[in-house]
């Protein structure tokens, strides 16, 4: 069973809903990244951890400088007020908590807001992988908010009962947003706040892994 | 007159020996020394341990396939040494060479890299992150081939694990400006690991794009000071592909 | 438009609670904030932690006066909070207080005062460093009302001792430059604490003597970023006498 | 009993012998700030603590700035080539072994290389006192010379067979230059290596507290 719902532009213009003006937010690869295209002209300021605040828009032509990447090895630009730093003070304002709001992309999601992002095994290559800065952003995230797909490519839930994969962090996740729905992880279990437009909590259950808590006053999707 | 500047890459890497440990910075693209890598590559040397940040050796394709066919490299430490697409890394000889066990890999979240080169640099035994809490990273390291088990501890009831300083015998880096002297300034995100390994390692060798006299550099914009870099080499400003995939 | 310039040095410590700790930079005279001290004592509080680095206090003898004629502090922690002289030590109120138990004196090395900071900083919670090794420092903290003991441990067949981190409720720093949204440049040795500081408080009050507009300070030169400072004021430059006799 | 022997300026000169060209040196309060005035024009960098390497000569008139102290609060000068940084940054190379070369003054030495220079009990403060930089001074030295009078005003020895006195650090130090001599540490004790001109070995024992080695080489101190 798979359901088409939003775009990922849309759920990342959902996500983007959850800064505030102000903020300090840190995206990471993948839906996160689209986030930056909905929140211009507002005063949210982007962190990248390769060693900058105030992150500018993605860099073309002559803008493009070999030395001036975001942490996806995007070329970008600065803005007025960018501070560049090394990688040592970088991560240390993302673990003691300076980041208002990070968003990461997820293999896998469970109801306690453990997530797993870093090694998929069907790779092959056993205990090693990529965890890049994820685990820091993890340790230090104020508000988790989890961008991704609802389901993998072959309808499999990527929200599930217990991680299969290995785990990026125990949780520490606090929202998911999906193509189908918006979720709060809370003490009692996930509940299902936003859902797509015409589909039901049943539909949304039936492609996730753990019981679900319908929100009482669930309502579509706000975009 | 101290003048820490050498006549070319090749001689200031020529002591480096065979089993060394070499952090070498930069951030996929930005800031890492190309000009004093295949330096070492030309030496030829063998069973060296690369101490990256953020894969600066996927970040440059052509030397790390020199790399990995001249057999230079026992060990890479890296926290994203991989290509994402997993059908392109089937296809490197890196890759290859990690899952046949020729090349030890093992990885760390970036900021406990970052924060065990920094315990190096500042005299630090081991400092308690809270980092990895909750992964296997909390358990063991995270090792291709021999994966150690490491400690953790809670203080004020939140767990933190143990992490130990990793102290390379050299560094090379890679600064847009240095002086005579060896105080250096980077450009824009390619400071990244540049400045933390500098101070980290025994040996810091420092290729620099823009050699400068002392006292033309402003004091207080120093990126790196002096007394962290031994050697230094000028090199050009080349141009290359920002890529990774 | 973020703009985090307050109104007055009163108005930006106004919520600064009773028992507060706060965390105060400089170097004997060099990056003291003086203007937000004052406003301090103006305001009128009780039982403050003074979390200094090298003797900020003694290097403004009135202010020290005025904060223990006030009654301000409950505790200074320090690393050289003393007159050297001991004949004027025992002339000096602040000293007499220690001597009474009104303050308590709580003292460090300065490199653990400064890693202590740096680890609220960094998000650490504990680091273990060679210093003191040997010393009291080792066994206890060395402290004139309550000390407390301490662990140490081998590496690698040599003793460091693990120290905490150290996060105050408020810092409060002091910069040549700033910028509307936070970004602080300081003057030559004048950063000492100032940066580690701003960066390990919950809240970060900064008084900068130059206000600029974002974009006017050259984003590689930035020492501290404006994402850990919350509140500024504008201060004027004041000249004083360098001195600690 | 007390021998004159040589004046504060010249412990200094003597001590600056010991500094190589290349050398980062870290100076301390007292005696040891008084090397600086017999290097002028040597390649010697001195790192002060405050945040600065190739700290400049002692500052006067116009070019007094209360922003550039060196760590004894004297107003200093920069160099060509001078670097600042912060606290943590200084303390971080002095730890690590930056400094070649680290002088500090003392209250009392012993000859297994302990010293104490940071609490004097009879201050009646108890355990407080000022420890400033001089623990992670002793942490990080590669080669630690003290320079002090051999007696203190009274004429009690400062070289002592054990601390009355709380320790700054234990079995850190190299060497000690006093106005009557130039001792070495060694494994086997603290060895006379060089004397004051007219002085026996014998009157240097009377005003030291352990048994001292004469070194078969023994000179005059040279200067």
């Amino acid at each position: 069973m798979k359901f088409e719902g939003l775009p990922r532009e849309m759920i990342a213009l959902r996500a983007s809903k959850e800064l505030k003006d102000g903020d300090y937010v840190n995206l990471g690869i993948g839906i996160p990244t689209l986030i930056s295209n909905w929140i211009e002209g507002r005063d949210i300021i982007l962190q990248s951890e390769i060693g900058m605040t105030k992150t500018g828009p993605l860099a073309f032509g002559d803008n493009v400088d070999q030395d001036l990447i975001n942490a996806s090895c995007q070329a970008v630009e600065g803005l007025p007020g960018t501070a560049y730093f090394d990688i040592v003070e970088s991560f240390g304002m993302i673990r003691s908590g300076y980041m208002d709001v990070i968003s990461m992309g997820a293999l896998q999601v469970n109801d306690k807001g453990d997530y797993a992002g870093w090694n998929n095994p069907a790779r092959g290559l056993g205990n090693v992988g990529n965890i890049g800065g994820s685990m820091d952003l993890c340790a230090g995230a104020n508000k988790l908010v989890i961008c991704m797909e609802h389901t993998t490519r072959d309808g499999q839930p990527k929200i599930v009962k217990e991680l299969s994969y290995p785990a990026t962090a125990k949780g520490k996740v606090n929202m998911v947003v999906t193509n189908l729905g918006v979720f709060e992880i809370t003490p009692q279990g996930m509940v299902l706040k936003e859902i797509y437009p015409g589909l039901t909590p049943e539909d949304v259950q039936s492609v996730t892994g753990p019981k679900l808590i319908i929100a009482p006053d669930l309502k579509e999707i706000e975009l | 007159m101290i003048d820490k500047v050498w006549k070319s890459a090749e001689e200031a890497v020529a002591d480096v020996p065979d089993g060394a440990t070499i952090a070498i910075p930069g951030f996929f693209v930005a800031g890492v020394p190309r000009t004093l890598l295949r330096a070492l590559v030309a030496k030829g040397v063998k069973d060296i341990t690369m101490a990256c940040g953020c894969g600066p050796l996927i970040g440059d394709p052509e030397l790390l396939d020199l790399l990995v066919k001249n057999k230079v490299m026992r060990k890479v430490i890296d926290s994203y040494s991989l290509y994402r697409s997993a059908s392109k890394g089937a296809q490197d000889p890196f890759e290859q060479a990690v899952r046949s066990g020729e090349i030890e890999l093992e990885v760390y979240p970036m900021g406990t890299l970052a924060e065990k080169y920094r315990a190096a640099a500042a005299g630090i035994a081991a400092v308690y992150t809270p980092t990895g809490i909750g992964s296997v990273v909390q358990e063991t390291t995270v090792d291709s081939k021999n994966p150690v088990k490491k400690e953790s501890r809670v203080f004020d009831g939140k767990e933190y694990v143990m992490e130990l300083a990793l102290k390379p015998d050299f560094a090379f880096v890679h600064a847009g400006t240095g002086d005579r002297e060896g105080n250096l300034q980077y450009r824009r995100t390619a400071r990244n690991f540049n400045s933390v390994m500098a101070a980290a390692a025994k040996i810091t060798i420092a290729e620099v794009e823009n050699l400068v006299e002392p006292g033309d550099i402003v004091p207080e914009f120093v990126h790196t000071p002096g007394v962290y870099v031994q050697r230094m080499v000028v090199v050009p400003r080349v141009t290359y592909a920002i890529t990774i995939d």
